[in-house]
Protein backbone atom coordinates (compact mmCIF):
# COMPACT_ATOMS: atom_id res chain seq x y z
CA UNK A 1 0.00 0.00 0.00
CA UNK A 2 1.66 3.00 -1.45
CA UNK A 3 0.63 6.05 1.36
CA UNK A 4 0.79 9.47 0.19
CA UNK A 5 1.09 12.83 2.08
CA UNK A 6 1.25 15.89 0.91
CA UNK A 7 2.35 19.94 1.68
CA UNK A 8 3.04 22.99 0.42
CA UNK A 9 5.08 26.12 1.45
CA UNK A 10 4.82 29.43 -0.50
CA UNK A 11 6.82 32.21 0.84
CA UNK A 12 8.20 35.38 0.18
CA UNK A 13 11.58 35.30 -2.13
CA UNK A 14 13.53 36.84 0.31
CA UNK A 15 17.14 35.19 0.94
CA UNK A 16 15.82 35.14 4.93
CA UNK A 17 13.46 32.45 4.43
CA UNK A 18 15.69 29.96 2.56
CA UNK A 19 16.45 28.48 5.87
CA UNK A 20 12.86 28.52 6.96
CA UNK A 21 12.26 26.39 3.43
CA UNK A 22 15.28 23.99 4.52
CA UNK A 23 14.13 22.86 7.71
CA UNK A 24 10.31 23.11 6.63
CA UNK A 25 10.74 20.07 3.78
CA UNK A 26 13.20 18.59 6.39
CA UNK A 27 10.62 18.41 8.90
CA UNK A 28 8.20 16.77 6.84
CA UNK A 29 10.58 13.89 5.28
CA UNK A 30 11.45 12.68 8.51
CA UNK A 31 8.23 10.58 8.41
CA UNK A 32 10.51 9.02 5.70
CA UNK A 33 13.00 7.95 8.10
CA UNK A 34 16.21 9.43 6.26
CA UNK A 35 19.39 9.64 7.00
CA UNK A 36 21.25 11.87 7.69
CA UNK A 37 22.78 12.14 4.78
CA UNK A 38 19.78 11.74 2.68
CA UNK A 39 18.24 14.94 4.48
CA UNK A 40 21.57 17.04 3.81
CA UNK A 41 21.19 15.99 0.10
CA UNK A 42 17.95 16.84 -0.28
CA UNK A 43 18.54 20.43 1.55
CA UNK A 44 21.46 20.84 -0.90
CA UNK A 45 19.22 20.80 -3.67
CA UNK A 46 16.22 22.27 -2.38
CA UNK A 47 18.27 25.60 -1.79
CA UNK A 48 20.01 25.92 -5.28
CA UNK A 49 16.16 25.50 -6.69
CA UNK A 50 15.13 28.20 -4.17
CA UNK A 51 18.37 30.28 -5.08
CA UNK A 52 17.69 30.33 -8.60
CA UNK A 53 13.90 30.90 -8.17
CA UNK A 54 15.06 34.16 -5.84
CA UNK A 55 18.45 35.20 -7.74
CA UNK A 56 17.62 34.19 -11.53
CA UNK A 57 13.05 33.84 -11.52
CA UNK A 58 12.45 37.22 -9.51
CA UNK A 59 15.73 39.38 -10.07
CA UNK A 60 15.44 39.79 -6.56
CA UNK A 61 11.90 41.12 -6.25
CA UNK A 62 9.68 40.29 -3.90
CA UNK A 63 7.13 37.88 -4.86
CA UNK A 64 5.70 34.45 -3.91
CA UNK A 65 7.56 31.00 -4.27
CA UNK A 66 6.65 27.98 -4.10
CA UNK A 67 7.69 24.37 -2.73
CA UNK A 68 5.10 21.30 -3.03
CA UNK A 69 6.17 18.61 -1.43
CA UNK A 70 4.84 14.63 -1.02
CA UNK A 71 5.54 11.78 0.00
CA UNK A 72 4.90 8.47 -1.74
CA UNK A 73 5.48 5.06 -0.79
CA UNK A 74 9.61 5.78 0.18
CA UNK A 75 9.57 8.58 -2.97
CA UNK A 76 10.01 12.22 -2.22
CA UNK A 77 9.03 14.50 -4.00
CA UNK A 78 9.73 18.00 -4.65
CA UNK A 79 8.53 20.93 -6.50
CA UNK A 80 10.52 24.40 -6.50
CA UNK A 81 8.04 27.27 -8.78
CA UNK A 82 8.67 31.01 -9.56
CA UNK A 83 6.11 33.04 -11.64
CA UNK A 84 9.18 34.86 -12.74
CA UNK A 85 11.08 35.31 -15.78
CA UNK A 86 11.36 31.96 -17.13
CA UNK A 87 14.28 29.83 -19.04
CA UNK A 88 14.40 30.03 -22.38
CA UNK A 89 16.81 27.17 -23.52
CA UNK A 90 16.52 24.87 -20.63
CA UNK A 91 18.89 22.15 -21.86
CA UNK A 92 22.09 24.68 -22.22
CA UNK A 93 20.70 25.98 -18.49
CA UNK A 94 21.71 23.06 -16.94
CA UNK A 95 24.84 22.22 -18.21
CA UNK A 96 27.47 22.19 -15.83
CA UNK A 97 29.23 25.90 -15.44
CA UNK A 98 26.57 27.21 -17.67
CA UNK A 99 25.61 30.63 -16.24
CA UNK A 100 23.57 34.04 -17.01
CA UNK A 101 25.11 35.75 -13.74
CA UNK A 102 28.86 35.27 -13.97
CA UNK A 103 29.69 38.40 -12.27
CA UNK A 104 28.02 37.14 -9.00
CA UNK A 105 29.07 34.54 -6.13
CA UNK A 106 26.96 31.93 -8.61
CA UNK A 107 29.09 29.85 -10.53
CA UNK A 108 26.79 27.76 -12.66
CA UNK A 109 26.88 24.27 -10.67
CA UNK A 110 22.93 24.31 -9.26
CA UNK A 111 21.42 22.36 -11.52
CA UNK A 112 24.83 19.56 -11.35
CA UNK A 113 24.17 19.63 -8.43
CA UNK A 114 20.33 19.27 -7.81
CA UNK A 115 20.99 16.45 -10.37
CA UNK A 116 23.72 14.99 -8.08
CA UNK A 117 21.67 14.72 -5.02
CA UNK A 118 18.75 13.51 -6.30
CA UNK A 119 17.70 11.28 -7.78
CA UNK A 120 15.68 12.88 -11.02
CA UNK A 121 15.70 16.26 -12.06
CA UNK A 122 13.00 17.87 -14.61
CA UNK A 123 12.21 21.75 -15.21
CA UNK A 124 9.67 23.04 -17.08
CA UNK A 125 9.86 26.70 -18.08
CA UNK A 126 8.19 29.21 -20.15
CA UNK A 127 9.58 32.94 -20.65
CA UNK A 128 7.81 35.54 -18.63
CA UNK A 129 5.18 32.87 -17.29
CA UNK A 130 7.94 30.91 -14.65
CA UNK A 131 10.03 27.89 -13.99
CA UNK A 132 8.79 24.54 -11.77
CA UNK A 133 12.34 22.28 -10.92
CA UNK A 134 10.71 18.92 -10.08
CA UNK A 135 13.06 16.93 -7.83
CA UNK A 136 12.53 13.45 -6.86
CA UNK A 137 14.46 11.00 -4.05
CA UNK A 138 14.06 7.66 -2.76
CA UNK A 139 14.27 7.54 0.93
CA UNK A 140 15.45 4.83 2.65
CA UNK A 141 17.96 1.54 3.51
CA UNK A 142 17.09 -1.31 2.01
CA UNK A 143 13.89 -2.72 0.33
CA UNK A 144 11.62 -4.39 2.28
CA UNK A 145 12.86 -2.64 5.71
CA UNK A 146 10.24 -0.09 5.44
CA UNK A 147 6.57 -1.41 6.07
CA UNK A 148 4.42 1.09 3.95
CA UNK B 1 28.47 -5.80 0.10
CA UNK B 2 24.57 -5.78 1.12
CA UNK B 3 25.68 -6.55 4.71
CA UNK B 4 28.14 -3.43 4.36
CA UNK B 5 25.09 -0.92 3.33
CA UNK B 6 23.31 -2.33 5.83
CA UNK B 7 25.45 -1.58 8.36
CA UNK B 8 26.85 2.36 7.21
CA UNK B 9 23.12 3.32 6.64
CA UNK B 10 22.39 1.95 9.91
CA UNK B 11 25.21 3.87 11.37
CA UNK B 12 23.78 6.76 9.52
CA UNK B 13 20.16 6.20 10.79
CA UNK B 14 21.53 6.23 14.35
CA UNK B 15 23.42 9.48 13.95
CA UNK B 16 19.76 11.34 12.36
CA UNK B 17 18.66 11.12 15.95
CA UNK B 18 21.88 11.36 17.43
CA UNK B 19 23.11 14.46 16.36
CA UNK B 20 19.07 16.32 16.40
CA UNK B 21 19.44 15.07 20.24
CA UNK B 22 22.96 16.19 20.53
CA UNK B 23 21.68 19.50 19.06
CA UNK B 24 18.75 19.34 21.41
CA UNK B 25 20.94 18.91 24.39
CA UNK B 26 23.27 21.74 23.30
CA UNK B 27 20.77 24.11 23.20
CA UNK B 28 18.85 23.22 25.96
CA UNK B 29 22.21 23.46 28.36
CA UNK B 30 23.40 26.63 26.52
CA UNK B 31 19.61 28.26 27.26
CA UNK B 32 20.55 27.28 31.15
CA UNK B 33 24.03 28.87 30.92
CA UNK B 34 22.87 31.95 29.40
CA UNK B 35 19.92 31.97 31.67
CA UNK B 36 22.43 32.50 34.51
CA UNK B 37 24.60 34.58 33.14
CA UNK B 38 21.87 37.39 31.68
CA UNK B 39 19.15 37.05 34.37
CA UNK B 40 16.58 36.43 31.64
CA UNK B 41 15.73 33.90 29.02
CA UNK B 42 17.75 33.88 26.01
CA UNK B 43 17.07 35.04 22.60
CA UNK B 44 17.51 32.67 20.10
CA UNK B 45 20.17 34.68 18.33
CA UNK B 46 22.09 34.55 21.54
CA UNK B 47 21.47 30.50 21.63
CA UNK B 48 22.24 30.18 18.00
CA UNK B 49 25.44 32.30 18.71
CA UNK B 50 26.45 30.02 21.71
CA UNK B 51 25.57 26.41 20.28
CA UNK B 52 26.77 27.53 16.55
CA UNK B 53 23.76 26.35 14.92
CA UNK B 54 21.08 28.48 12.92
CA UNK B 55 18.09 29.65 14.66
CA UNK B 56 16.09 27.54 12.05
CA UNK B 57 18.15 24.15 13.22
CA UNK B 58 17.83 25.04 16.50
CA UNK B 59 13.79 24.55 16.82
CA UNK B 60 13.93 21.88 14.62
CA UNK B 61 16.22 19.64 16.71
CA UNK B 62 14.25 20.46 20.06
CA UNK B 63 11.04 19.51 18.17
CA UNK B 64 12.71 16.20 16.96
CA UNK B 65 13.81 15.62 20.86
CA UNK B 66 10.32 16.35 21.63
CA UNK B 67 9.03 13.98 19.50
CA UNK B 68 11.63 10.98 20.25
CA UNK B 69 10.47 11.87 23.85
CA UNK B 70 7.02 11.15 23.58
CA UNK B 71 7.21 8.24 21.07
CA UNK B 72 9.45 6.41 23.45
CA UNK B 73 7.76 7.86 26.52
CA UNK B 74 5.05 4.75 26.27
CA UNK B 75 7.37 2.23 26.08
CA UNK B 76 9.52 3.00 29.10
CA UNK B 77 6.80 3.52 31.47
CA UNK C 1 10.11 50.43 9.80
CA UNK C 2 7.36 48.08 9.55
CA UNK C 3 8.92 45.15 7.01
CA UNK C 4 6.74 42.59 6.32
CA UNK C 5 7.38 38.88 5.52
CA UNK C 6 4.70 36.24 4.72
CA UNK C 7 4.71 32.32 4.30
CA UNK C 8 2.38 29.88 4.02
CA UNK C 9 1.95 26.42 4.60
CA UNK C 10 -0.84 23.66 3.20
CA UNK C 11 -1.59 20.22 4.25
CA UNK C 12 -3.37 16.81 4.60
CA UNK C 13 -4.83 16.67 7.88
CA UNK C 14 -3.10 13.66 9.04
CA UNK C 15 -1.64 13.99 12.92
CA UNK C 16 1.41 13.59 11.83
CA UNK C 17 1.53 16.73 9.97
CA UNK C 18 1.68 18.62 13.19
CA UNK C 19 5.12 18.69 13.96
CA UNK C 20 5.53 19.18 10.23
CA UNK C 21 3.38 22.28 10.71
CA UNK C 22 5.28 23.24 14.31
CA UNK C 23 8.76 23.46 12.67
CA UNK C 24 7.50 25.55 9.82
CA UNK C 25 6.10 27.98 12.19
CA UNK C 26 8.97 27.93 14.81
CA UNK C 27 11.48 28.24 12.32
CA UNK C 28 9.58 31.19 9.76
CA UNK C 29 9.37 32.96 13.57
CA UNK C 30 12.94 32.87 14.48
CA UNK C 31 13.11 35.59 12.48
CA UNK C 32 11.72 37.80 15.06
CA UNK C 33 14.13 36.80 17.51
CA UNK C 34 11.97 35.23 20.27
CA UNK C 35 13.12 33.23 23.48
CA UNK C 36 12.67 29.17 23.23
CA UNK C 37 9.61 30.06 25.80
CA UNK C 38 7.68 32.45 23.10
CA UNK C 39 8.44 29.67 20.79
CA UNK C 40 7.09 27.04 22.83
CA UNK C 41 3.68 29.31 23.61
CA UNK C 42 3.48 29.99 19.39
CA UNK C 43 3.81 25.94 19.08
CA UNK C 44 1.33 25.10 22.21
CA UNK C 45 -1.38 27.50 20.24
CA UNK C 46 -0.95 26.23 16.69
CA UNK C 47 -0.83 22.48 17.53
CA UNK C 48 -4.80 23.50 19.17
CA UNK C 49 -5.69 25.07 16.51
CA UNK C 50 -4.47 22.28 13.97
CA UNK C 51 -5.56 19.48 16.32
CA UNK C 52 -8.84 20.93 15.75
CA UNK C 53 -9.13 21.72 12.24
CA UNK C 54 -8.13 17.60 12.27
CA UNK C 55 -10.85 16.51 14.44
CA UNK C 56 -13.61 18.65 14.42
CA UNK C 57 -13.35 20.35 11.19
CA UNK C 58 -12.10 17.52 8.88
CA UNK C 59 -13.70 14.79 11.24
CA UNK C 60 -10.24 12.52 10.25
CA UNK C 61 -11.40 12.76 6.65
CA UNK C 62 -8.23 13.54 4.52
CA UNK C 63 -8.49 17.34 3.36
CA UNK C 64 -6.64 20.64 3.34
CA UNK C 65 -5.02 22.55 6.61
CA UNK C 66 -4.18 25.93 5.82
CA UNK C 67 -1.35 27.85 7.92
CA UNK C 68 -0.21 31.18 7.39
CA UNK C 69 2.02 33.24 9.19
CA UNK C 70 3.11 36.19 8.80
CA UNK C 71 5.54 39.27 10.73
CA UNK C 72 5.12 43.00 10.85
CA UNK C 73 7.48 44.36 13.15
CA UNK C 74 7.30 42.68 16.22
CA UNK C 75 3.98 40.87 15.48
CA UNK C 76 3.72 37.24 14.47
CA UNK C 77 0.44 36.81 12.75
CA UNK C 78 -1.19 32.81 12.46
CA UNK C 79 -4.34 31.95 11.07
CA UNK C 80 -5.15 28.29 10.92
CA UNK C 81 -7.92 27.69 8.47
CA UNK C 82 -9.78 24.44 7.64
CA UNK C 83 -12.94 23.95 5.08
CA UNK C 84 -14.33 21.21 7.07
CA UNK C 85 -17.85 21.65 8.94
CA UNK C 86 -17.68 24.82 11.05
CA UNK C 87 -18.99 26.38 13.97
CA UNK C 88 -22.19 27.59 14.70
CA UNK C 89 -21.95 29.00 18.32
CA UNK C 90 -18.83 30.45 18.60
CA UNK C 91 -18.78 31.89 21.52
CA UNK C 92 -20.28 28.75 23.14
CA UNK C 93 -17.29 26.43 21.43
CA UNK C 94 -14.67 29.49 22.76
CA UNK C 95 -15.72 28.65 26.31
CA UNK C 96 -13.55 26.80 28.80
CA UNK C 97 -14.12 22.66 29.26
CA UNK C 98 -17.05 23.88 26.28
CA UNK C 99 -16.24 20.24 23.90
CA UNK C 100 -18.51 18.64 21.17
CA UNK C 101 -16.14 15.08 21.49
CA UNK C 102 -16.34 14.57 25.42
CA UNK C 103 -15.81 10.75 24.66
CA UNK C 104 -12.08 11.33 23.26
CA UNK C 105 -9.22 12.84 24.98
CA UNK C 106 -9.95 16.21 24.24
CA UNK C 107 -11.30 18.42 27.27
CA UNK C 108 -12.70 21.35 25.70
CA UNK C 109 -9.34 23.64 26.90
CA UNK C 110 -7.98 24.18 23.41
CA UNK C 111 -9.75 27.85 22.76
CA UNK C 112 -8.40 28.61 26.11
CA UNK C 113 -5.26 27.48 25.55
CA UNK C 114 -4.80 29.42 22.37
CA UNK C 115 -5.90 32.48 24.51
CA UNK C 116 -3.49 31.99 27.56
CA UNK C 117 -0.39 31.79 24.95
CA UNK C 118 -1.07 34.47 22.29
CA UNK C 119 -2.14 38.34 22.78
CA UNK C 120 -5.24 37.59 20.61
CA UNK C 121 -7.60 35.26 19.30
CA UNK C 122 -10.24 35.97 16.88
CA UNK C 123 -12.49 32.81 15.17
CA UNK C 124 -14.39 33.05 11.96
CA UNK C 125 -16.58 30.24 11.14
CA UNK C 126 -19.73 29.45 9.01
CA UNK C 127 -21.43 25.95 8.52
CA UNK C 128 -20.91 23.76 6.13
CA UNK C 129 -18.18 26.17 4.99
CA UNK C 130 -15.04 26.18 7.43
CA UNK C 131 -13.38 27.76 10.59
CA UNK C 132 -10.57 30.13 10.49
CA UNK C 133 -8.40 31.10 13.59
CA UNK C 134 -6.27 33.98 13.54
CA UNK C 135 -3.65 34.62 16.52
CA UNK C 136 -1.37 37.28 16.73
CA UNK C 137 1.60 37.65 19.49
CA UNK C 138 3.81 40.56 20.02
CA UNK C 139 7.64 38.91 20.22
CA UNK C 140 10.26 40.30 22.09
CA UNK C 141 9.76 41.68 25.59
CA UNK C 142 13.15 42.75 26.19
CA UNK C 143 12.38 46.65 26.48
CA UNK C 144 14.62 48.70 24.24
CA UNK C 145 16.32 45.58 22.33
CA UNK C 146 14.51 45.75 19.43
CA UNK C 147 13.73 47.99 16.92
CA UNK C 148 10.54 48.21 14.95
N1 LIG D 1 14.17 29.80 -11.58
C1 LIG D 1 14.87 30.29 -12.63
N2 LIG D 1 14.38 31.30 -13.37
C2 LIG D 1 15.07 31.79 -14.42
N3 LIG D 1 16.29 31.33 -14.81
C3 LIG D 1 16.82 30.32 -14.10
C4 LIG D 1 16.16 29.76 -12.99
N4 LIG D 1 16.93 28.76 -12.49
C5 LIG D 1 18.03 28.74 -13.26
N5 LIG D 1 17.97 29.66 -14.23
C6 LIG D 1 19.00 29.89 -15.29
O1 LIG D 1 19.85 28.76 -15.36
C7 LIG D 1 21.20 29.15 -15.17
C8 LIG D 1 21.99 28.04 -14.47
O2 LIG D 1 21.49 27.82 -13.16
P1 LIG D 1 22.46 27.17 -12.09
O3 LIG D 1 22.95 25.87 -12.63
O4 LIG D 1 21.77 27.14 -10.78
O5 LIG D 1 23.71 28.18 -12.04
P2 LIG D 1 23.81 29.64 -11.40
O6 LIG D 1 22.63 29.87 -10.48
O7 LIG D 1 25.11 29.60 -10.66
O8 LIG D 1 23.80 30.62 -12.53
C9 LIG D 1 21.13 30.45 -14.40
O9 LIG D 1 22.29 31.25 -14.56
C10 LIG D 1 19.88 31.08 -15.01
O10 LIG D 1 20.17 31.69 -16.23
N1 LIG E 1 -11.87 23.85 13.32
C1 LIG E 1 -13.04 23.53 13.92
N2 LIG E 1 -14.08 23.09 13.19
C2 LIG E 1 -15.25 22.75 13.78
N3 LIG E 1 -15.48 22.83 15.11
C3 LIG E 1 -14.48 23.27 15.89
C4 LIG E 1 -13.22 23.64 15.35
N4 LIG E 1 -12.43 24.05 16.37
C5 LIG E 1 -13.16 23.94 17.49
N5 LIG E 1 -14.40 23.48 17.22
C6 LIG E 1 -15.49 23.26 18.20
O1 LIG E 1 -15.15 23.96 19.39
C7 LIG E 1 -15.14 23.04 20.49
C8 LIG E 1 -14.13 23.49 21.51
O2 LIG E 1 -12.81 23.41 21.01
P1 LIG E 1 -11.60 23.26 22.01
O3 LIG E 1 -11.64 24.40 22.98
O4 LIG E 1 -10.34 23.11 21.23
O5 LIG E 1 -11.93 21.92 22.80
P2 LIG E 1 -11.84 20.39 22.30
O6 LIG E 1 -11.06 20.34 21.03
O7 LIG E 1 -11.17 19.69 23.44
O8 LIG E 1 -13.26 19.93 22.08
C9 LIG E 1 -14.88 21.68 19.88
O9 LIG E 1 -15.35 20.64 20.69
C10 LIG E 1 -15.64 21.79 18.57
O10 LIG E 1 -17.02 21.58 18.74
MG1 LIG F 1 21.90 28.55 -9.13
MG1 LIG G 1 -9.31 21.31 20.68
Amino acid sequence: MEQTNEMMIEFDSRSCNESFARVAVAAFMTQLNPTLEEVADVKTALSEAVTNAIVHGYENEIKKVTVSCSISGQVLTLTVSDKGVGIADIARAMEPLFTTKPDTERCGMGFAFMEAFMDDVQVKSAVGQGTAVTMKKRIGRIAGEYHD
Amino acid sequence: AGEIRRFLRDDGMLKVSRSLKETAGRAAAAREQLEKKLGREPTMEELSGEVGITREEIVLAMEAAAEVESLHRPVYQ
